[in-house]
């Protein structure tokens, strides 16, 4: 670890206890949304669309509903109709289709009866008519002057003039600064690079799931594994046309999320169901669904220009940058744009980004949603000028590195950030200047993410014998308990085991945005802290009662209420002692904490990757892998490093062989893990992660989020490092081995530039 | 795969009607519809199997399961041949050994006289998916779900594995590289079984080895898969050859140029440079999700080369025993 | 059609269920037994998440019909403490923050100790090699891998004193 | 309370792409009515999905924020995460 900082020194803070819900997880007790049953419960299916795009001309239900079992089958008609303009309308008819689908895979019935093999039955019962449309599958086909236009309603936002037609453009992002044409004057090199890659999945182990119980007084439960319940509740609210307080989301633990289950598919169809039919609906997807009807991350093509002076400082880019967000309008345009520049000094720049829809299932964030692309992009071209220029690859980049005070992209200028530290983090480890065996190569590369903090609230409650029950409402996707209750016994001074973290339902806890953007252990533990410092006051107010003397003369130290005034000597109380008289000193003791959190501090991560080429097949494998990453401060390194290293797995899947597959209809050919191929324990070396430490400001502990930027570097490190070893530029994802061994024959081992 | 389980009802003019929704999606197997059945005796399999037309043989089902998930029609009755003690039995015979068709590949890796005798059918027999899988998995499987990218029937092939037959009509001994005759197609008659392999101990300075090339380390299909299999005089000259290549062409592909290439000369250089010319050039491969003419084409060489000389390596090493 | 009674061993106690013929021990596990600690994470034996061990072999539970549980011995997640006493690797992913999510674990644990069984020492390649049927989109493997090089050299030492 | 207001490329479409302005008010909705007051269709522009960041502090949802004066206020598009 490398701490660049100094910091106070925690007790708590910084330590790694075994995390509190691990026991259950560890014996198969923790129950994940699939795992649970209601006595009486039928089981929900969904009728999917097998066409990419077509209009419904009629749904006929009838001999699905006279099945045996059968309780209740929906359709579109079943929900409340939803218009162009309607604040969450993509979503509305991507859970349930309308007049028509979108893709291969979308919901437009689902079915419910007594078994599953009888909601199955009814299912392939449901007759569907419908008109077939050409499908747009590509960035290419979308923005063809003659393409089918997928939305009638979709104008341009952000075009300049407005947009009169409708097209597949969703959106427009321009950002710019200085003089573009100046800058490339000014610059003695300039490259100009061309991109492409594919829509991947998440790929969370545990498909999506819930159960949805609707009583008759109109009320209902939904247990469910998401990112975030009270998101699920409103979603489904809107998607029926209820009242939030109607519905109850009760999380169960989630099998991962990614970004994936930030959004919903599941439970207004099982809601609906379950109304229907006056039971509880029991839904779980296959991973066939799962990776034909949710997740993927955009495909993209990007061109990108710079321009640098012979000295290594960059003066000019320029970004032309398309994601496709599948058949919605989607960010990921607009994220490009906001991430391509944003690591480096670049005085003159022109970005403009372009969001398209195409015919395949509707975009969902991915970690670090967009960035990982315009990193391929960005790193890999920055190592090639590297080169060119004669200039170590770190040393090039730290050169040109954002640092505290100088302008992001969009203007503002950085806050103190942790860039350069990891860049001299990994120039610094020994992976760096690890002799390599011949066929093998290194890249490095930087990212970047923003990191987000909205909404958290959180309760602490002291329980009789003095131990503390913190509960917020931030599902915990990977350790996030264990960090509220470390965040918590630093500021009450308990042990960390003697709180008990839990993730309340949308009735226990306030409202709690989506655990995305890597905000839970900053936000949310802010509200943590925030509620722990009040129970502090509160606790100092009950140990002056006890005392006899001024709230003022007592301080709060290490878990005890300490006299300091000089009416002699008084014993100190320990919470375990004020509790035990909270029902003579004022009653239970409790405080909440609730607060949007400001001052999301931005993560930056520097890898290195050495890796093996086959010269003649093009496998590739990576040997060894060092990761840095600004986590500000760690509150659990364990799961920080976890973070990083999860975070590297999946960039590296991403960059070798992971990609969605279609055919020419845009039936997707690859949904399963056999060949959707993410990588397996034999795949990756250990993964060595340097935490480095730039506190931020923003946050009482100094904490940034970690769950995203990880992701961001391995595409180009894996990249460079091809290179490295081949001489090999490869610009199109994934580098399976027939890319790469195709750059390698056709090329014939030379610069592919 | 894909709309391969929905039924069109009419057709019009750009107007389809489906019933049901997409394909399968991965649903669970139909449950109630489907009979088990785990007869203990060559006899009575062959019975239930003839006893049904929906019968189908139910033995790792690694791949049945997952095919029917994803839309192929299911049996009605599932015949577990794992309770036969013949098709789960591994035995030496004087100069044969005999492996009954259902044993799983885990304990094929585990047979030392099977790891000693043919290393390269045991390393072919290891690679089929997971540890989870190799509990499972089987040569009798593995040939008779007849996919052209099986891992063990090039290695079988080499080494001139007999297929034993059970049928209504008694048994029949096969090579097994009659067995599988294209994609998901095989010889077997209605209500034939595969019982168990025959193998002959290799004779002296012989040895064999498989090659698949797969873009991660495990869990994949193979991409190209090549066996090889050379007998070699005390001289180190290649006296007899085998080489056979998977997933290049609809069934298993020999390629006896490529070995003719080899007889007489010593496992190297030129000899080398024509095995993997013959065997690319052997191939008729099919551009899928998984590759490429052009690489597999491409790799079968490269894969047949290394193959021969991994071979060529350990019958040097063997020396005279057999 | 009538459903299919078995009658098997789980985690040392006597069991019976009753089944559909076509019904996946995995399903039978979770829905009729009540064992819901194996996890369908996708139903054609590519994740690993529903591994069990069944007279011995390490299978993926979702590939086999329950039917053909009829007399066997069969260990899942549940049974790998004794009592209180958690199992080594139970330990040591809990200690090397092992997990994440945790829907993978109780696959990754169950092949792990089948894994140690067969091979006290393994090497970290034979650890890769030997959970590569195992996904885990989360961890990225090192801490896994590492959880168990800690609880084999700690069944190895209590072994040996 | 005159406040420097830094508009990202994106948002400058109504001020003619003046890419610095100055604005009156003492919260960020106040800025951001006397905006739109200057540059018809801003005020729009400023409330549909953009963050500020004030004093190096980002803030998602900046409607009622303080803001001192000679406070230098950057307007941006809001971001999002997995």
């Amino acid at each position: 670890m490398t701490v660049t900082e100094p910091k106070p020194s925690y007790k708590y803070v910084g330590t790694r206890p075994v995390r509190h819900d691990g026991l259950e997880k560890v014996t198969g007790r923790a129950r994940f949304a699939a795992d649970l049953n209601m006595s009486g419960q039928l089981h929900g299916i969904v009728v999917r669309s097998p066409h990419a795009h077509a209009r419904i001309v009629s749904i006929d239900t009838s001999e699905a509903e006279a099945m045996p079992g059968v309780k209740a089958v929906i359709t579109g008609d079943d929900f409340p109709a939803v218009e162009p303009g309607h604040r969450q309308y993509d979503m509305c008819i991507n859970v349930i289709a309308r007049d028509k689908v979108f893709y291969e895979g979308h919901a437009l019935a689902a079915v419910a009866a007594s078994t599953r093999d009888q909601a199955q039955a009814a299912a392939a019962a449901v007759k569907v008519e419908y008109e077939v449309l050409p499908a747009v599958l590509t960035i290419d086909q979308a923005l063809a002057a003659d393409a089918p236009v997928l939305h009638a309603h979709m104008m341009t936002a952000g075009a300049n003039p407005p947009a009169e037609e409708p097209s597949n453009i969703s959106n427009i992002t321009r950002f710019s600064g200085g003089e573009l044409d100046a800058g490339f004057a000014e610059a003695d090199l300039v490259i100009e690079r061309e991109f492409t890659t594919q829509p991947v999945h998440q790929g969370y182990i545990e498909p999506h799931a819930c159960v949805a119980d609707t009583g008759q007084d109109g009320h209902t439960t939904i247990w469910c594994s998401s990112q975030g319940h009270f998101n699920v509740r409103s979603s489904t609210a809107t998607l029926l046309g209820w009242e939030n307080t109607r519905i109850r989301v009760i999380p169960a633990e989630i099998g991962g999320g990614f970004g994936g289950k930030t959004t919903i598919y599941l439970e207004p169809l099982a809601v609906a169901l379950s109304a229907k039919a006056g039971r509880p609906v029991k839904m779980v997807m296959t991973r066939d669904e799962v990776f034909r009807a949710t997740g993927p991350a955009p495909g993209t093509k990007l061109r990108i220009k710079l321009g640098v002076k012979r000295d290594g400082t960059l003066v000019a880019g320029d970004a032309y940058l398309i994601y496709t967000n599948g058949a919605y309008a989607g960010p990921g345009g607009l994220l490009g744009a906001m991430t391509v520049f944003e690591s480096y000094k670049i005085p003159n720049f022109e970005i403009e980004a372009l969001d398209v829809v195409i015919n395949t299932a509707r975009s969902a964030a991915y970690r670090a949603p967009a960035a990982p692309l315009t990193a391929y992009a960005m790193e890999t071209m920055l190592d090639e000028i590297a080169e060119e220029l004669g200039i170590d690859p770190i040393d090039f980049r730290i050169q040109n590195a954002v640092t505290e005070g100088d302008p992001s992209t969009m203007g503002f200028p950085f806050a103190r950030i942790g860039f350069v530290e990891c860049l001299e983090a990994v120039r610094d480890h020994p992976n760096y200047k690890a002799p390599l065996g011949p066929n093998q190569g290194r890249g490095i590369a930087a990212g970047y993410w923003f990191n987000i903090g909205e909404s958290s609230s959180a309760t602490v409650n002291l329980n009789e014998d003095g131990t503390a029950t913190v509960v917020t409402g931030s599902p915990d996707i990977g350790g996030s308990r264990a960090s509220m209750a470390l965040m918590a016994a630093e500021e009450l001074g308990i042990d960390v085991y003697d709180i008990r973290p839990v993730v309340g339902d949308t009735e226990a806890v306030g409202f709690t945005d989506v655990t995305e953007g890597s905000r839970a252990t900053f936000a949310t533990g802010m509200a943590v802290v925030e509620a722990c410092r009040r129970m502090v006051v509160e606790l100092r107010g009950r140990a002056a009662k006890m005392m006899g003397v001024e709230v003022d003369d007592i301080d709060w130290v290490d878990g005890q209420a300490v006299y300091t005034g000089s009416d002699g000597d008084k014993a100190p109380l320990s919470v375990a002692e004020i509790t035990a008289k909270a029902k003579r000193t004022g009653g239970p003791l409790t405080a909440t904490g609730s607060l949007e959190a400001h001052g999301a501090g931005p993560g930056f991560a520097v890898h290195v990757c050495d890796l093996e080429v086959d010269p003649e097949t093009g496998v590739v494998r990576v040997v060894r892998y060092t990761a840095s990453q600004d986590a500000g401060t760690a509150i659990h390194p364990s799961y920080v490093e976890g973070q990083i290293q999860g975070g590297v797995a999946q960039g590296v899947g991403w960059a070798l062989n992971e990609e969605y597959i279609y055919d020419s209809d845009g039936v997707m050919e690859n949904p399963s893990f056999l060949d959707y191929r993410v990588p397996v324990a034999s795949d990756l070396p250990m993964i060595d992660a340097i935490i480095v430490e730039v506190p931020n400001p923003a946050h009482p502990y100094g904490v940034r989020g970690v769950g995203e930027t990880g992701i961001v570097p391995p595409i180009p490190a894996v990249a460079n490092a091809i290179y490295g070893a081949t001489g090999c530029r490869i610009r199109d994802l994934p580098m399976s081995p027939i890319r790469v061994l195709d750059a390698i024959t056709s090329n014939g081992g030379s610069n592919g530039a | 795969m894909g709309t391969s389980g929905s039924k069109p009802l009419a057709a019009g003019p750009g107007v389809e009607l489906t019933a049901g929704g997409v394909s399968a999606m991965g649903y669970d197997l139909m449950l109630s519809v489907m009979r088990y059945a785990s007869p203990t005796t060559v006899a009575e399999a062959v019975d239930l199997l003839g006893s049904e037309a929906d019968a189908r043989v139910y033995a790792g089902a690694t791949d049945l399961i997952p095919q029917i998930r994803a839309g192929r029609p299911e049996p009605t009755v599932m015949v577990d041949l794992k309770r036969i003690e013949r098709l789960c039995a591994i035995s030496a015979n004087g100069s044969t050994y005999t492996v009954g068709a259902a044993t799983p590949t885990a304990d094929i890796c585990a047979d030392p006289g099977l790891v000693a005798a043919f290393p390269g059918l045991v390393e072919a027999s290891g690679l089929i998916g997971s540890d989870q899988i190799q509990s499972r998995s089987s040569w009798g499987g593995n040939l008779a779900n007849a996919s052209p990218a099986a891992d063990t029937p090039p290695s079988l092939i080499v080494n001139e594995a007999r297929a034993v037959i059970a049928g209504p009509g008694g048994e029949r001994t096969v090579a097994a590289a009659e067995v599988a005759t294209g994609p998901g197609q095989t010889s077997l008659a209605p209500g034939e079984i595969l019982v168990e392999f025959e193998l002959d101990q290799p004779p002296a300075r012989t040895a064999d080895a498989y090659l698949r090339l797969i873009p991660r380390t495990e869990m994949d299909i193979a991409v190209v898969g090549a066996a090889a299999r050379v007998t070699l005089d005390a001289d180190g000259n290649v006296t007899a050859a085998a080489i056979a290549l998977g997933a290049v062409a609809p069934t298993v592909v020999r390629v006896p140029e490529a070995e003719a290439a080899l007889i007489g000369n010593q496992p190297s250089g030129d000899a080398l440079a024509a095995v993997e010319a013959a065997a690319a050039a052997a191939t008729t491969p099919i551009d899928d999700k998984r590759g490429t003419v052009a690489y597999r084409r491409q790799v079968a060489g490269v894969l047949a080369r290394r193959a021969v000389t991994i071979a060529a390596e350990r019958a040097r090493e063997r020396g005279g025993q057999s | 059609m009538s459903r299919v009674h078995v009658t098997c061993t789980i985690n040392g106690d006597p069991a019976e269920f009753l089944c559909d013929g076509g019904q996946t021990l995995l399903d039978a596990l979770r829905d009729e037994v009540g064992l819901t600690g194996a996890k369908e994470g996708c139903g054609t034996g590519d994740c690993g998440a529903c591994s069990i061990v069944m007279d011995g072999r390490l299978l993926c539970s979702c590939l086999v019909l329950a039917p053909e549980a009829e007399g066997t011995t069969i260990s899942t997640v549940e049974g790998m403490a004794s009592g209180d006493d958690l199992h080594p690797l139970q330990q040591c992913f809990l200690e090397g923050a092992a997990l994440q999510c945790g829907v993978c674990t109780p696959g990754f644990l169950v092949a792990a100790k089948a894994l140690l069984d067969r091979n006290p020492e393994p090497t970290e390649t034979e650890i890769r090699y030997g959970l590569a049927g195992n996904l885990c989109r989360c961890t990225g493997y090192d801490k896994i891998v590492r959880a168990v090089q800690a609880a084999a050299t700690q069944i190895t030492a209590t072994n040996e004193s | 309370m005159a406040v420097r207001v830094h508009l990202s490329s994106n948002l400058r479409g109504p001020t003619g792409g003046i890419a610095e302005v100055e604005a009156d008010g003492s919260t960020v909705g106040a800025l951001i009515d006397d905006l739109d007051r200057r540059y018809p269709g801003l005020g729009d522009a400023l409330r549909a999905g953009v963050s500020v960041v004030i004093d190096g502090l980002l803030i998602a949802h900046p409607e009622y924020e303080p803001v001192a004066d000679g406070a230098q206020v950057y307007f941006v598009p809001q971001t999002a995460g997995g």
